[in-house]
C-alpha cells in the first residue's frame, strides 16, 4: 500500500524561535495588528509504501525520532492516509 | 600524535583545519573520509566547518548519521579528544555528544567576523595554554550558531564549568553588544562533561597565522598539542 | 497564420526562420526550433555585439586562453594558471532576487570549474535602484543573502564587488557575479567534444523544468508581458554543486577526461552544440537516458531546461568505469547520454526515434551576425552643457563631507560583506573593506589581487570616457594592494541594442575600454553581455563592469589603504583639476546628472599606477587608496577609518575651486602614507616616472582636519566620520 | 474573536526542492525504503484577532501574497478556527 504522510515539526513551546520573531515583527511593520505568537516550523510530505498504516504509523515516528525533528527543541505531529 | 580531519560531503573547512595543523603546527594529520569505518591510530578529530549535507533539514542533522559517526561517538566515549568547528559543533550536539542545540541566529542573517571570546575554564585539554585573562580574537561565519539550552541544562553547565567561551568585547566585557547571533548566555562554546569533546561556533583553524588577521586559534591547537605530550 | 507565431513566440524573427529554413534544407520541428530559438538567442549567439567585441585587445604574453571558452586564463608562473570570468544574471534577480542571483554564483562558478580550475574566490558587482523603495530593499537583501547562501554553502569566499545605488537601476537591478579559479596547467580542460566514439556523459542534478527559454527571457526587455512568460525559476543547490566541483576536479585530476563542459543557458542544447562544433564532430544522445526529476518530460523540455547542478564530461569508453566510480563516491548521478561521431551532427533521439538532428555548427556558431546602427543619443549633448562657474560655491564642507560618507554608495558595504563567508579557505589576506581583495596562493609567495569596477554615471555621461576610466580604475585598485594588473574580465550591462542610441553606448564603451586595456597592458580573456535591461522602455545607465584580476609576486608586499602609523606623512599622488561632472558630491549635493566625467589621460595613469607599484614593491608605502567617489576627502576619511587614526591634511587652492579641490573626481590620484625616511625614494621615482606628488599632511591625532591654504574646512573627529559611514546600509534595511 | 490560523508554505510542483531531495537520501540511507517525494516546506501557526472568519481569511491571503510565501516558487494553504 502507498500512504501519504504529512508530519509537522514545530518548536516547542518555550523555545526561542527567531524565525517566528521575524516574522511577526514583519507583519507588525506591516500593519497587520492584532498577532500573537507566531511560530515557524517545518511542514513535510512523502509517500511512503508500507504494508498497513499502523506499521507505516511506527515507522513515521521512529523517523522523526531519530531523524525529522530534534527532540529537544521540537514537537512533531503527523497524518496518514492512503494515497 | 596524529590528527584526523572528518570530511563530510559538504564540509568545505576541512581543508584549512588539515593545513593548520599540516603547514602551521607541523603535526601528522589525516582526512577522514565520512564513510570510513575505523579511527585507529588517531590522538585528536577535528569535525571542521562548512554545510555537511547542504545544512538541509537542520544543522549536523543528517551528517550525524554518516558511518563514522558511530566511530566517533566510541572514539569519544573512549576518552579520545574531539574538537568541533561550527558545523563540526552542529554535528556534536545533534550526536548528542555535547549538551544544547544551535539555532538560527537571532536577526536571521549569516555573520562572517572577528569576535572576542572570554575564556571561562583554562583547565582543560583544549585550553591548557591560554593564560585565564587572555581574550581570544578569533572569526566567526555562521548563520545558525545561536547557542540555546533549557535552564536546567544551563545550570548544570556551569556548574560543572562545561562552557568553554563566551562573546566578550575586545576588553573582554561580556555584553549584549558583543553576542553576534543571539546565544544564551553568550556562549560561544562548550565541553563535555568528560572534557575530552569541544565544540565552538568561532574559527580558530582561521586564526593560526599573522597574515590572516590573528594567531589566537594557535592557543587551543597548542593547549592540545601540551595536553597530547604529557599523556 | 498561426504557425508563424512559433518562432516568433520563441523569439525569432522572420529572417532568422528563413536563415534556418536555408541551411537545413527543410522545415525544422518543432523540437529543433526550439534548439535555434535558445542558441540563436542574443545571449547565447551574441548576435547583436560579437562585433563590436572585437575591438578588445585578447591577447599578451601570459594569456593562455582568451575569449571564446569557458573561461579566460593567464599564466602566473611555478606552472599555475589563473581563469576568471564574470556574468549577469540580472533578468532572475528581478523576479526572484535570492534564487536569481544563487543560480548567478552557481552558475559562474561552473565555468571555472569547466576549465579545469578549482575555484577559489568569488566577487559581485551589484546596483539597485534608492533603498527609500521598499520592493529595491527586499530585491537587494534577496540578492545579498543568495549571494551569501550560494557561496558560504559550497565553501569559495566573497572576497570583494562593488554596489551602487541609483534610481536607473529601480526596476532593473544588476547582479554580476565573478568566479576565480587556480589551474596546474597541466590539468587545463576545454569543453571540447573530441574523438570519435567517447562518450558523452552527464553528471549531477537530475533534469527538470527549470528555467525553459531563460534564454529567451533574458534577451527581451522586462515588462508586465515578458514576466507572464518567464520561466519557472531554478533553485539552486550548492551542496550538488560542492560535490560537482569535487567530483570533477578528482577527475581531471586522474586524467579521465577529454573535454569537460558546464550546463548553463540554453541547458543540454549549449553543451553538446558547443563542445562538439568546438571539436568539429557530431554527437547523439538519447533523452531515455537522461535523469528525470518529474515525469514525461517531453524532448524539447529536456533539450531546453536549464535544470542546474549538471556538467557534461567527454570521456574515453575505457575509462567510464572509473568516471562513474569516482561520481558514486561522491554521491552523484552520472549517465552516459551519448557518443561523439565524426559526422559534425547533433543528433538527438527518444524511444528509438529520431527527434532532432541539427548540424552542431550551425546551432552554436551560425546565428546571424548583425551591424546594428549606432546614434549619438541627444541626451549626451544636453548634459554635456554645464557651467562650473555657476554652481553655488560650497558653504558647510564638514555636512557635505558627512553626507557623503553616508549616502549608500558611498557608505560602509559591511552590511553585505559581512554576509558572506569572506574567510573560508584560509587564504584571504586583504579582506573586504579595501581597495582590491588579496588572497594568497599556498605553496608560493604570490597572491592574487581582485576588484570589480564601473562608475555608470561616467559611462552615461560620456561612455567612451567611461569605459576608460573603468578600466583604469580597476586596474588602480589592484595596484594600490601591491599587485600588477594581469588580465580584465567584462560584463556589459545595457539596454537594447537594437536602439541605435543604445548602441551607440555600447560600442563607445568598448572602444574606451579596448584603449585602457591596450595601454595599461590588461587584456580581455573573457566576459559576457547583458542586454535588454530595460524596463518598459526606459534603460538602464551603460554599465561596463570591469573584473580585474592582478599578480603579487611577493605576498608580503600587499598594502591596504588603513593608516598605519602617527606621524607617517601623507602624499598625494597626481594632479587635481576643476571637475565636478558626474561626481557624487553633484548628484548628491545638487541633485544634478551633468557635465562630463573627469578627464582620463592614459599616460599619466600608467606613469602613476607604474610609480606606485614600484614604491609598495620598495616597500616604502604603508597605505595606498585611490580617489574616486567623493574625491580626495571622502578618500581621506576611509584611511582614517579603517586605520582608526586621524589626519591633519593642508592642500593649496591655487586655481581650484574649493569644492573640487575636495570632493572633485579627478582621475589618476592616489594617497599613500609613508614614513618621513621614505620621502626621497618616493620623491626620486616620482621624477623618474614624471608625476606630479604633493606631501598634504601627517597621520595623527582623533580627527580628520583639512585645511585650504589658511582656512580649515573639514574639521571632524574620526568617530562622528565614522559613525555617518558606517551603519547607513544596516540602517536603512531594518 | 479571536483566530487560530495554520499555514502551510509547500515549494510548487516542478520547483527544485534540494531539502527534500536530502531528506530523502538520507532516509534510503538509514535504511527507510519505499519513501518517495519527499517535500519540504515551512508551517505557520498564529493568533490573529479579527472581526469574523471572512475578514480573517482575506488578510491572510494578503499575509501570505505579501510575505509568507513567496509565490514565484511557493504555493500556500491555510486553515482558520475559532480559538
Ligand atoms: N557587492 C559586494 N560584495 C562584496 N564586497 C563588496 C561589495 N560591494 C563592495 N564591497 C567591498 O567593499 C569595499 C568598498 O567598496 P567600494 O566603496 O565600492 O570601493 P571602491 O570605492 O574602492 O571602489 C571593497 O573592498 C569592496 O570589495
Ligand atoms: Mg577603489
Amino acid at each position: 500500500m502507498l500512504y501519504k504522510v504529512k508530519i509537522v515539526v514545530m518548536p516547542r513551546k518555550g523555545i526561542l524561535d527567531p524565525q517566528g520573531q521575524a516574522v511577526a515583527k514583519a507583519l507588525d511593520t506591516m500593519d497587520y495588528k492584532g498577532i500573537n505568537s507566531v511560530r515557524i516550523g517545518k511542514h513535510l510530505e512523502m509517500e511512503l509504501e508500507g504494508e498497513n498504516q499502523q506499521i507505516v504509523e511506527e515507522t513515521v515516528k521512529e523517523m522523526c525520532e531519530k531523524l525529522l525533528a530534534n527532540t529537544v527543541i521540537e514537537d512533531y505531529r503527523f497524518t496518514i492516509e492512503e494515497a | 600524535m596524529k590528527f584526523g580531519v572528518i570530511v563530510f560531503p559538504g564540509s568545505n573547512c576541512d581543508l584549512d583545519a588539515y593545513h593548520l595543523v599540516k603547514d602551521v603546527l607541523r603535526k601528522p594529520v589525516e582526512y577522514i573520509w565520512h564513510q570510513q569505518n575505523s579511527l585507529k591510530g588517531y590522538d585528536c578529530l577535528i569535525l571542521p566547518g562548512g554545510f555537511s549535507y547542504g545544512d538541509y533539514l537542520r544543522c549536523g542533522a543528517i551528517a550525524r548519521f554518516s558511518p563514522i559517526m558511530q566511530e566517533v561517538v566510541e572514539f569519544a566515549n573512549r576518552g579520545g579528544l574531539v574538537l568541533g568547528i561550527c558545523n563540526g559543533f552542529q554535528i556534536l550536539t545533534e550526536a548528542g555528544l555535547l549538551p544544547g542545540v544551535l539555532l538560527r541566529n537571532q536577526d536571521l542573517k549569516f555573520y562572517c567576523q572577528f569576535v572576542h571570546l572570554k575564556v571561562e575554564n583554562v583547565n582543560t585539554p583544549f585550553t591548557n595554554f591560554i593564560e585565564p585573562q587572555k581574550i581570544l580574537k578569533i572569526p566567526i561565519a555562521h548563520g545558525d550558531g545561536n547557542y540555546y539550552i533549557d535552564e536546567k541544562g544551563l545550570n548544570s553547565l556551569l556548574e560543572k564549568k562545561q562552557v568553554i567561551f563566551r562573546y566578550a568585547t575586545a576588553e573582554g566585557v561580556v555584553s549584549d553588544e558583543a553576542n553576534p547571533n543571539g546565544a544564551l548566555f553568550n556562549i560561544a562554546g562548550v565541553i563535555s562533561e568528560k572534557g575530552n569533546v569541544l565544540g565552538m561556533m568561532p574559527h580558530p583553524e582561521r586564526a593560526g597565522e599573522t597574515l590572516l588577521g590573528s594567531t589566537d586559534g594557535l592557543f587551543i591547537f597548542q593547549s592540545l598539542l601540551n595536553y597530547l605530550e604529557k599523556l | 497564420m498561426k504557425e508563424t507565431k512559433i518562432w516568433q513566440e520563441m523569439g525569432l524573427t522572420d529572417t532568422e526562420y528563413q536563415l534556418i529554413l536555408d541551411g537545413l534544407g527543410r522545415e525544422p520541428n518543432y523540437v529543433e526550433l526550439g534548439m535555434f530559438s535558445v542558441m540563436w538567442s542574443e545571449h547565447c549567439s551574441y548576435k547583436h555585439s560579437r562585433k563590436a567585441l572585437k575591438m578588445f585587445p585578447t591577447t599578451g604574453e601570459r594569456v593562455l586562453q582568451g575569449p571564446g571558452e569557458n573561461a579566460g586564463v593567464v599564466d602566473i608562473g611555478d606552472e599555475l594558471a589563473v581563469c576568471f570570468k564574470i556574468e549577469s544574471h540580472n533578468h532572475p534577480s528581478a523576479i526572484e532576487p535570492y534564487q536569481g542571483a544563487a543560480t548567478g554564483v552557481g552558475g559562474i562558478i561552473r565555468d571555472i570549474l569547466a576549465m579545469g580550475a578549482r575555484p577559489v574566490a568569488l566577487l559581485n558587482s551589484l546596483r539597485f535602484g534608492s533603498l527609500d523603495n521598499p520592493r529595491v530593499r527586499h530585491l537587494f537583501s534577496g540578492v545579498v543573502a543568495g549571494i551569501g547562501g550560494y557561496g558560504n554553502c559550497i565553501g569559495i569566499p566573497t572576497v570583494g564587488g562593488e554596489l551602487y545605488f541609483n534610481s536607473c537601476y529601480e526596476d532593473n537591478p544588476l547582479v554580476n557575479a565573478m568566479c576565480v579559479g587556480l589551474v596546474n596547467k597541466n590539468n587545463l580542460m576545454k569543453g571540447w567534444a573530441t574523438g570519435v566514439g567517447n562518450l558523452v556523459i552527464l553528471v549531477g542534478a537530475s533534469t527538470g523544468r527549470d528555467g525553459i527559454h531563460g534564454v529567451t527571457f533574458a534577451s527581451e526587455e522586462l515588462s508586465e508581458a515578458s514576466e507572464k512568460k518567464r520561466p519557472s525559476v531554478q533553485v539552486g543547490d550548492p551542496f550538488m554543486e560542492k560535490l560537482l566541483v569535487e567530483a570533477c576536479l578528482e577527475l581531471i585530476e586522474n586524467n579521465y577526461l577529454v573535454g569537460l563542459q558546464d550546463l548553463g543557458g540554453a541547458g543540454l542544447t549549449c553543451a553538446t552544440s558547443e563542445t562538439a562544433s568546438r571539436a568539429g564532430t557530431g554527437m547523439e544522445i538519447d533523452l531515455d537516458r537522461v535523469p528525470l526529476r518529474e515525469k514525461n518530460l517531453t524532448p524539447y523540455e529536456i533539450m531546453l531546461s536549464e535544470s542546474q547542478e549538471r556538467m557534461l564530461l567527454i570521456v574515453e569508453p575505457s575509462k567510464e568505469s572509473k568516471v562513474m566510480e569516482v561520481c558514486h563516491r561522491w554521491g552523484l548521478k552520472a549517465t552516459t547520454i551519448g557518443r561523439v561521431t565524426d559526422d559534425q551532427i547533433l543528433k538527438v533521439y527518444q524511444d528509438r526515434k529520431i527527434v532532432a538532428e541539427v548540424p552542431a555548427r550551425m546551432l552554436a556558431e551560425e546565428a546571424p551576425i548583425y551591424s546594428p546602427l549606432a546614434l549619438e543619443p541627444a541626451y549626451i549633448k544636453e548634459i554635456s552643457d554645464f557651467n562650473l562657474d555657476k554652481l553655488p560655491e560650497i558653504v558647510d564642507a564638514n555636512r557635505v563631507l558627512l553626507a557623503l560618507l553616508s549616502s549608500p554608495t558611498i557608505a560602509s558595504k559591511e552590511w553585505v560583506y559581512g554576509q558572506y563567508d569572506y574567510m573560508v579557505r584560509t587564504s584571504t589576506v586583504i579582506h573586504p573593506g579595501s581597495d582590491a581583495a588579496v588572497i594568497r596562493i599556498r605553496d608560493t609567495h604570490k597572491g592574487l589581487a581582485l576588484t570589480t569596477d564601473c562608475n555608470s554615471l561616467y559611462t552615461y555621461l560620456d561612455p567612451y570616457v567611461g569605459g576608460m576610466i573603468a578600466v583604469a580604475e580597476a586596474a588602480r585598485n589592484i595596484v594600490c594592494s601591491g599587485a600588477r594588473p594581469l588580465a580584465v574580465t567584462d560584463c556589459l550591462n545595457f539596454g537594447n541594442p537594437e536602439k541605435p542610441e543604445i548602441f551607440w553606448q555600447f560600442q563607445k564603451a568598448i572602444e574606451g575600454m579596448s584603449e585602457a586595456c591596450r595601454v595599461l597592458q590588461a587584456p580581455v580573456v573573457g566576459g559576457n553581455v547583458s542586454f535588454y535591461n530595460e524596463r518598459n522602455g526606459s534603460p538602464i545607465y551603460p554599465t561596463p563592469t570591469v573584473g580585474m584580476v592582478g599578480l603579487l609576486e611577493n605576498v608580503d608586499k600587499r598594502c591596504t589603504q588603513a593608516f598605519k602609523k602617527q606621524g607617517d606623512i601623507i602624499v598625494l599622488l597626481g594632479n587635481s583639476y576643476n571637475e565636478l561632472g558626474g561626481s557624487q558630491y553633484l548628484l548628491q549635493v545638487h541633485h544634478l546628472v551633468k557635465g562630463k566625467p573627469p578627464a582620463l589621460s592614459l599616460e599619466q595613469e600608467k606613469a602613476l599606477q607604474e610609480n606606485l607599484y614600484q614604491a609598495i614593491s620598495q616597500g616604502v608605502i604603508n597605505s595606498a587608496h585611490d580617489l574616486s567617489e567623493g574625491g580626495l576627502a571622502v578618500a581621506l576619511a576611509e584611511c582614517c577609518i579603517s586605520g582608526g587614526l586621524g589626519a591633519k591634511v593642508v592642500l593649496k587652492k591655487e586655481d581650484l575651486r574649493v569644492d573640487a579641490l575636495l570632493f572633485g573626481e579627478s582621475q589618476s590620484r592616489v594617497i599613500v602614507s609613508i614614513k618621513s625616511a621614505g620621502i626621497p625614494a618616493l620623491w626620486q621615482l616620482a621624477q623618474k616616472n614624471g608625476l606630479e606628488v604633493n606631501a598634504i599632511g601627517y597621520v595623527g591625532g582623533e580627527s580628520l582636519t583639512i585645511k585650504v591654504d589658511d582656512r580649515e574646512w573639514i574639521n571632524l573627529t574620526i568617530k562622528e566620520i565614522e559613525q555617518s559611514w558606517k551603519n547607513t546600509i544596516a540602517k536603512l534595511m531594518s
